[in-house]
């Protein structure tokens, strides 16, 4: 098994392990973290992919850099919506299905 | 006048437009009150009309001279990016045209609320950052740009600019429950991304381009292939909310704040849907097994089922709607399997009739949505068994749902019917009736969610107490879009024309033998 | 004889400071609170990054790269110093005893 | 395209677009409303004479917009067309002036009227479509539009119904449009075509056996096919006119109609005695026809017993189709239109006592001949009408079925026409002698005097008188060519060798 | 490869997912959130050995500094919170479990998941475009060496200035929630030590300048707008730590003319270049390098703000009132 088989498969590995956090834990920090290192798996692949030739491919390379400044963006945003629930709710979980009925009253 | 439409340039403006609407809203937030939401205001019709006016020039070119393909930056796919619009791309940027247009226009009125105003729901009349303009535009920018992409890589970005957005407009909706179906929403849109971006890593490793008509061409039956269609096509029928990954939609359109609930509802998870329609049909063509169509085509028939069935439980307006979309969806997906049927003369009705409804629903449910919002606007809340007698009220809004409602039927004269009626020619004709059966199933249970409000706000006493007046441009929207979209099954001959430039099947005769 | 002498002196460099790393660890894992386990890991990772860059540098060959891991070097003083200080006053603020035999 | 293409669609529009612009007139503007709508009525009717008369001398109105590639938007005039167009415009026409009275001072007339207008639209529409596509959008506006008439009265149960009504109704149209894709798929866009559009060839005949039972079944709920009828008695709790129009001319009317062109125009009389088709539908139809009578018999509010009978009546018109015999064809055409005038008469009366005097129930009818003449002399006109009595309008029809069953070689039919007849009679007959010879009940001794010349309000005694006079000079007439009969002989005719008598 | 190398990356390959297993079910959120920085850390390392030092930098940087500090900053913010009103004493020490049933019914079809795509990335063909010569020509003809940097704004620049919009919205997207500031999750003695602030001015020029190298730097070899604005990033990032930066970072229409820069440069030269060669992004010949160079410049400047900005997810105060 070459190196890059190596990283390939580190890359899947990663993703299915925070695939399977994603959904087991309930914390939203957590969650959060689970979808950024899984974006992190993605982007192990896609740059082991590009050094599989004699040459390293610098297209992967792009969309990983790409990649990044989404996935920080992305979960700046995610954290401060956590906050802003936590503000409101006192807490950081997701209310579970069927609880999502209007809980302040009628406005809804 | 031809001279004008053959630039190709034409195909950047539906993208470059609203985003330079977003930066200069953007930048506007600055100025509070009054003069803010008359500045962003313009900006954003100007974007509209911008993006309308380019739609039809699209129009123009692409029915004129097949499809167009634009190198950005002028480098050749597939080492660079290119666009690329057939009949489907701008059909949809007529879509989002029809409903965004009316979406912003209706937006002028719902964000109308002053300050101090006595208010139950005060996010749903003030947008207090002046976040609502922006947010939009990116949201549009990004729609559009991933119906004109070429590019596997770019459709990420385009993917994730509409998550982002869509997230913070359900957040706009300032309560509790808005906060959490936003996160939720946030966390299925990024996972679907994600999906995706898989997908599109392993189709790279396999042929190392992203261009989509270079791996149209690649494509082949082989182990990564499979995977990046499974991955894809999860993460999509995630954000489109095919059952039974629907979870997230009802909180998402309830509690956003109702423009921006017609847009999601409307537009956004069709962005999606027509993502999936491009890697099916164009990317993978003939890679996919023949039986892999009946996985989305069997869900989507339970989705019709359980979508309606849900529906009728609800004591929200908008939560029925919201269950009336998982149901609507449903039907979009029949379309993967009676396309994979065993008669493929019938393709380009099964496909055609599914994007049909795109259209048909974007516009109905838009409107619905929004005169969902009206009611809020007017009395407060949206729950039925309050809004008994309503009409008396809000005959105009009652009107809207009513005839919105015959597209969710799927009744002639509306384009649901045209659409409806495609499909079921296909599945019969494909030899797959149990679908026919699902599509006419839906459109009596239909019937029945629709008349759980109609019903009681048709009674003659009033017990709904309106306590202000909405602006007469957000019900008036409403209505004359939710008109239009029962008008829509009248002219689809020249749409349908469209749809056959560039389309994945021939366009034979339809609907006969 | 000189490339050999000069691999000689870099491989006694970078394995002296192998062992401060080592020690570090040991002091780390070992040593009862927080100052004291400031105390073993800041001055072993200096030195113990030093005496490695010291025999990096000469192996290089170049003066560039050396002045680059000299400040490099530099840095991780700096902050690792810092790094230290925050920590400990931290600590002390909080009411962390300062731990002593009994 | 020219004048005589959009003719038909002026029709349609004419209706329609009265009704549009009084959906946003006030209430109270009673008198703008009532120019707009009659304004929109006489062009109709006008423009329905203009038509007739072209059809009488073999013009063609045709107007096609594609839709869909391979499937158009049709309207086409023919024979059948007219006499079902004729029959609707002329009925709303009397139907309207009824409601302005009945209506008189009532909430939401506006709203009335306008779906009022639009529900005789899409009758028209019914009548003009020239494919079974266009056929099939018309007949579903048509529920849409009947629907707000049955629940116009906005209380709980009559929304409780309306419910029930559009499921029946939708679930109808919805096993319709599987019928014409059916028939789409195998043999391509079908258009109405005297004599018959297949040829039997286009699939096998278990095929097209089916997809005749779809239509059928389909089109027998609004034409309330036993097991199928349920909504339609309890749609009475709609206002009056609406049931008149919804038995006499339009929701029902339009099933019995779908029956005539698919058999008549899709299949054609051969096709369809070729497939075997046709004794199911003359036992489906006289199953119905006996079990609404029976029913009939049994109903004491006097909406219900009429409802049932309709259940009853309207079968004839499939009966008659059924039958494999040209004869029988003409009986069933005819009904159509006697029919309708029939139950129109009997519902406006049943309106009228109910408006004037607060009677619904036939046990307290005693004795109310003397203090309604007029509106009970032309109830008893249509009644006996309905028994079959010469020269009624009912006689010529049962004389045409009976004929045409006897030569169709289904003597056994003869037995239902004379078991239905007796059961008329039953239902019918004590309402007359009460009315007429009994003691006068509580209600009717102590209702109050007329307060004008008439016996109650003049716009809905006119309206009964003229339906009575049409019942009785369609019967005595019928021998003329433009007669109703006259016109239904010639529909049943074309295609054919077949010549009138005399 | 080496023995060693082949060993050094199978180490750090199978580290990987380790480390994110370890941070997902750490038993408090802090732990959670070092491992999540160590394995960024890792990962930067792992990129290095894939021969992508670009990547290595932003990682580390971004991925691992910036992030992290986010974490950190939200995970204190909900702590902090706690501790004043008390009310549920869960967070941020939790270890939700699900029931094992429902473990297992996630198990069953991850572990698919994962066989299926090591099935597929280990059965790849051999890739029928060779991207690396297509990239290797076009650079060996054009005026930008590196060839990363040469793809990302030249090739699919496209793509990077959707990128950038991207970055735009999302400080758009967290100002529109109109969240106040977290207090400093560091305790008082932090921010208020003169060694740490005296340790961040002299840090600030280092920074400053290995960011204008690394912007400079990014034509020829490893480095670019991205790394730079990564590093001037985080350097305001803790600049506001520690207190030398405000939260709302100054005048609002300041900030937000400054957010939005480097997006509206590069739609300005994009259309410009519309105009001028009649392509999006065409850049007129000659003109290439040039205008690279410009819009890495201000790019540099709005991924630096906007990474801070985020940080402190407080919009910026407007004239005549509080936001």
């Amino acid at each position: 098994m070459s190196s890059v088989d190596m990283y390939l498969l580190s890359g899947v590995a990663v993703f299915a392990v925070c695939a399977y956090a994603l959904v087991v834990h309930a914390h939203l920090i957590r969650k959060v973290i689970a979808i950024n290192m899984m974006g992190s798996g993605v982007f192990v692949l896609l740059t082991a992919i590009a050094r599989r030739g004699d040459e390293t491919d610098p297209v992967p390379h792009a969309m990983v850099l790409t990649g990044i400044v989404v996935a920080v963006s992305a979960t700046a945003f995610a954290l401060a919506v956590v906050r802003k629930l936590h503000e409101a709710t006192g807490h950081a979980y997701l209310p579970e299905e069927g609880e999502d009925a209007p809980p302040d009253g009628g406005g809804g | 006048m031809a001279s004008v439409f053959e630039n190709t340039n034409w195909m950047l403006a539906p993208i470059l437009v609203p985003l330079a609407a977003a930066t200069v809203a953007f930048l506007l937030m600055g100025i509070r009150g009054e003069a803010r939401r008359n500045a962003q205001n313009a900006v954003g019709l100007a974007a509209a009309l911008g993006v309308a006016l380019s739609a039809l020039a699209l129009w123009a070119m692409v029915s004129g001279g097949g499809p167009v393909r634009y190198e950005l930056g002028g480098w050749e796919a597939p080492l660079g990016i290119n666009l690329y619009a057939d009949g489907l791309s701008v059909f949809m940027l007529i879509t989002t045209a029809i409903v965004g247009g009316a979406g912003s226009v209706y937006a002028l009125g719902y964000f109308s609320g002053r300050e101090g105003e006595d208010a139950r729901r005060k996010e749903d009349l003030q947008d207090e950052t002046g976040s609502f303009w922006p947010l939009w535009m990116f949201l549009w920018a990004s729609m559009n740009g991933m119906f004109l992409a070429a590019d596997a890589f770019n459709l990420y970005i385009t993917l994730e600019i509409l998550g982002l957005s869509a997230a913070a407009l359900i957040t706009l909706g300032g309560t509790r429950m808005a906060f959490s179906a936003g996160m939720r929403y946030l966390m299925v849109s990024l996972l679907g991304s994600l999906a995706y971006l898989l997908g599109v890593a392993l189709l790279y490793g396999s042929f190392g381009a992203l261009d989509l008509a270079t791996l149209g061409e690649a494509a082949s039956p082989i182990p990564p292939v499979w995977a990046a269609l499974a991955l894809i096509s999860l993460g999509m029928a995630l954000k489109t909310g095919l059952f039974p990954l629907h979870f997230w939609m009802p909180a998402a359109y309830t509690s956003a704040p109702s423009a921006a609930s017609a847009i999601l509802a409307g537009l956004v998870g069709k962005a999606s849907f027509y993502l999936l329609l491009r890697v099916w049909f164009d990317v993978f063509g003939g890679s996919a097994p023949p039986a892999a169509g009946q996985i989305p085509g069997v869900l989507g028939a339970v989705a019709i089922v359980w979508g309606a069935v849900m529906a009728m439980r609800q004591t929200r307006i908008k939560t029925l709607l919201a269950y009336s979309s998982v149901s609507q969806m449903g039907y979009l997906f029949l379309l993967f399997a009676l396309v994979s049927g065993a008669a493929p003369e019938r393709s380009f009705e099964a496909w055609g009739g599914g994007v049909y409804l795109v259209l048909a629903h974007a516009c109905a449910k838009a409107a619905m949505f929004m005169a969902a919002g009206v009611v809020i606007y007017s009395v407060g809340h949206d729950e039925i068994p309050r809004l008994r007698g309503i009409f008396q009220k809000l005959p105009i809004s009652v009107a809207t749902f009513a005839v919105g409602g015959i597209t969710m039927m799927g009744l002639p004269t509306s384009g649901g019917f045209t659409a409806k009626y495609l499909l079921f020619t296909a599945s019969v004709g494909t030899g797959q009736w149990w679908y026919s059966l699902v599509v006419l199933a839906g459109s009596i249970l239909a019937a029945l969610y629709l008349l759980r409000f109609l019903n009681p706000a048709l009674i003659q006493v009033p017990t709904a107490k309106v306590y202000r007046d909405a602006p007469q441009i957000m019900s008036g929207t409403a209505f004359v879009l939710a008109v239009f979209s029962v008008f829509l099954g009248l002219m689809s001959a020249p749409l349908f024309e469209l749809l056959s430039v560039g389309a994945p099947f021939p366009s034979g005769t339809m609907g006969g033998s | 004889m000189i490339p050999a002498l000069i691999n000689a002196a870099s491989m006694f460099f970078v394995v002296a400071g192998a062992f401060f790393f080592l020690a570090g660890t040991v002091g780390l894992l070992r040593f009862p609170d927080v100052y004291t386990r400031l105390h073993s890991l800041t001055k072993a990772d200096n030195t113990g990054l030093g005496l490695m860059m010291v025999g990096l540098a000469i192996q290089s060959g170049s003066i560039l790269v050396a002045l680059k891991m000299a400040l490099a070097w530099l840095f991780v003083l700096v902050s690792g110093a810092t790094a230290a200080h925050l920590i400990s006053t931290t600590a002390l603020k909080s009411g962390l005893r300062i731990w002593r035999k009994e | 395209m020219g004048w005589s293409a959009m003719l038909p669609l002026l029709v349609i529009l004419s209706s329609a677009l009265a009704s549009f612009v009084i959906f946003f007139l006030d209430d109270s503007r009673a008198k703008l409303r009532t120019a707009i709508y009659v304004g929109g009525e006489t062009v109709k009717l006008v423009l329905v004479l203009v038509m007739l008369r072209g059809i009488y001398f073999e013009e063609d109105y045709e107007l096609r917009v594609p839709v869909l590639p391979g499937i158009d938007f049709l309207l086409r005039v023919n024979e059948l067309s007219m006499l079902f167009l004729v029959l609707s415009a002329g009925l709303w026409l009397v139907t309207t002036v009824y409601s302005i009275g009945y209506l008189r001072g009532a909430p939401h007339r506006s709203r009335f009227f306008g779906f009022f207008g639009l529900s005789v639209s899409a009758t028209a529409g019914i009548a003009l479509s020239g494919n079974l596509f266009t056929f099939y959008i018309f007949y579903e506006i048509l529920t849409l539009a009947t629907y707000p008439l049955v629940v116009h009265r906005d209380t709980p149960e009559a929304m409780r119904v309306g419910r029930m009504y559009l499921v029946y109704t939708i679930g109808g149209g919805v096993v319709l449009l599987a019928g014409v894709v059916g028939l789409q798929l195998v043999a391509g866009a079908v258009e109405f075509t005297p004599g018959g559009a297949l040829s039997g060839d286009e699939a096998s005949g278990a095929v097209l056996a089916a997809i005749f039972f779809i239509f059928i079944a389909g089109l027998g709920v609004k034409n309330a096919f036993v097991p199928l009828h349920s909504w339609l008695p309890a749609a009475m709790v709609a206002p009056t006119p609406v049931s008149a129009l919804l038995h006499g001319v339009a929701v029902v009317k339009a099933g019995a109609f779908g029956i005539v062109r698919v058999v008549h125009e899709v299949y054609g009389l051969e096709l369809a005695q070729t497939l075997g088709v046709l004794l199911p539908l003359t036992i489906i139809a006289s199953v119905t026809i006996v079990y609404g009578s029976f029913m009939a018999a049994f109903q004491d509010e006097l909406k219900k017993r009429l409802a049932y009978s309709t259940v009853s009546q309207v079968s004839y018109i499939a009966l008659g189709i059924s039958l494999f015999s040209l004869t029988g064809s003409v009986g069933g055409v005819v009904h159509l239109v006697h029919q309708g005038v029939m139950k129109v008469t009997l519902f406006l009366c049943a309106g009228a006592i109910s408006e004037t005097l607060g009677i619904k129930h036939i046990s307290k009818m005693g004795g109310i001949g003397r203090r309604m003449p007029w509106t009970m002399g032309a109830f008893a006109l249509a009644a006996l009408g309905m028994i079959g009595l010469p020269p009624m309008a009912g006689f010529i029809s049962k004389w045409y079925l009976g004929l045409g069953a006897i030569s169709a070689g289904q003597p056994w039919v003869i037995a239902v026409l004379v078991l239905s007849t007796v059961l008329n009679a039953i239902y019918f007959l004590p309402i007359l002698y009460a009315a007429f010879f009994g003691k006068p009940s509580e209600e009717v001794a102590e209702a109050p005097e007329p307060e004008g010349r008439f016996e109650t309000d003049p716009l809905m005694l006119f309206p009964i008188l003229t339906t009575a006079a049409i019942t009785l000079l369609v019967g005595v007439f019928a021998g003329m060519e433009i007669s109703p009969l006259g016109w239904s002989e010639l529909i049943a005719g074309r295609g054919t060798d077949y010549e009138p008598r005399n | 490869m080496s023995f060693a190398g082949l060993v050094l990356d199978g180490l750090l390959a199978l580290s990987l997912p380790v480390l994110a297993w370890r941070a997902l079910s750490a038993r408090d959120l802090y732990r959670a959130v070092i491992l999540f920085i160590t394995f960024g850390v890792i990962l930067a390392l792992a990129w290095a050995r894939l021969g992508a030092p670009d990547i290595a930098l932003a990682e580390a940087a971004i991925g691992a500094g910036i992030t992290g500090a986010l974490l950190l900053n939200t995970v204190g913010g909900l702590s902090r919170k706690n501790d004043k009103d008390d009310e549920r004493p869960d967070e941020p020490t939790d270890r939700v479990g699900r029931p094992w049933r429902t473990r297992l019914a996630v198990t069953v079809p991850v572990t698919i998941l994962a066989g299926g795509l090591a099935w597929a990335v280990l059965s790849f063909p051999a890739p029928v475009v060779d991207m690396p010569s297509l990239v290797g020509e076009a650079v060996a003809e054009g005026e930008v060496s590196h060839p990363v940097t040469a793809v990302l704004l030249d090739y699919r620049s496209y793509d990077t200035f959707l990128e950038i919009g991207v970055l735009l919205l999302a400080a758009l997207c967290v100002w529109s929630l109109g969240l106040s500031a977290v207090r400093s999750t560091a305790p008082e003695a932090v921010s208020g030590s003169p060694v740490l602030a005296g340790f961040v001015r002299l840090l600030a020029p280092a920074m400053v300048v290995s960011g204008v190298y690394l912007l400079w730097a990014g034509t020829s070899q490893p480095g670019g707008a991205f790394q730079a604005g990564a590093v001037l990033g985080a350097l305001g990032v803790v600049m506001v730590l520690t207190g030398l930066l405000v939260p709302s970072l100054g005048r609002g229409g300041v900030v937000r003319a400054g957010l939005a820069l480097g997006f509206a440069v590069f739609l300005l030269v994009g259309v410009v270049s519309m105009l001028a060669t009649g392509g999006f992004l065409a850049y007129p010949e000659g003109f290439e390098y040039g205008l690279i160079l410009a819009i890495e410049f201000f790019l540099t400047f709005s991924i630096a703000l906007t990474l801070t900005a985020l940080f402190t997810t407080v919009p910026p105060r407007e004239k005549g009132g509080g936001a």
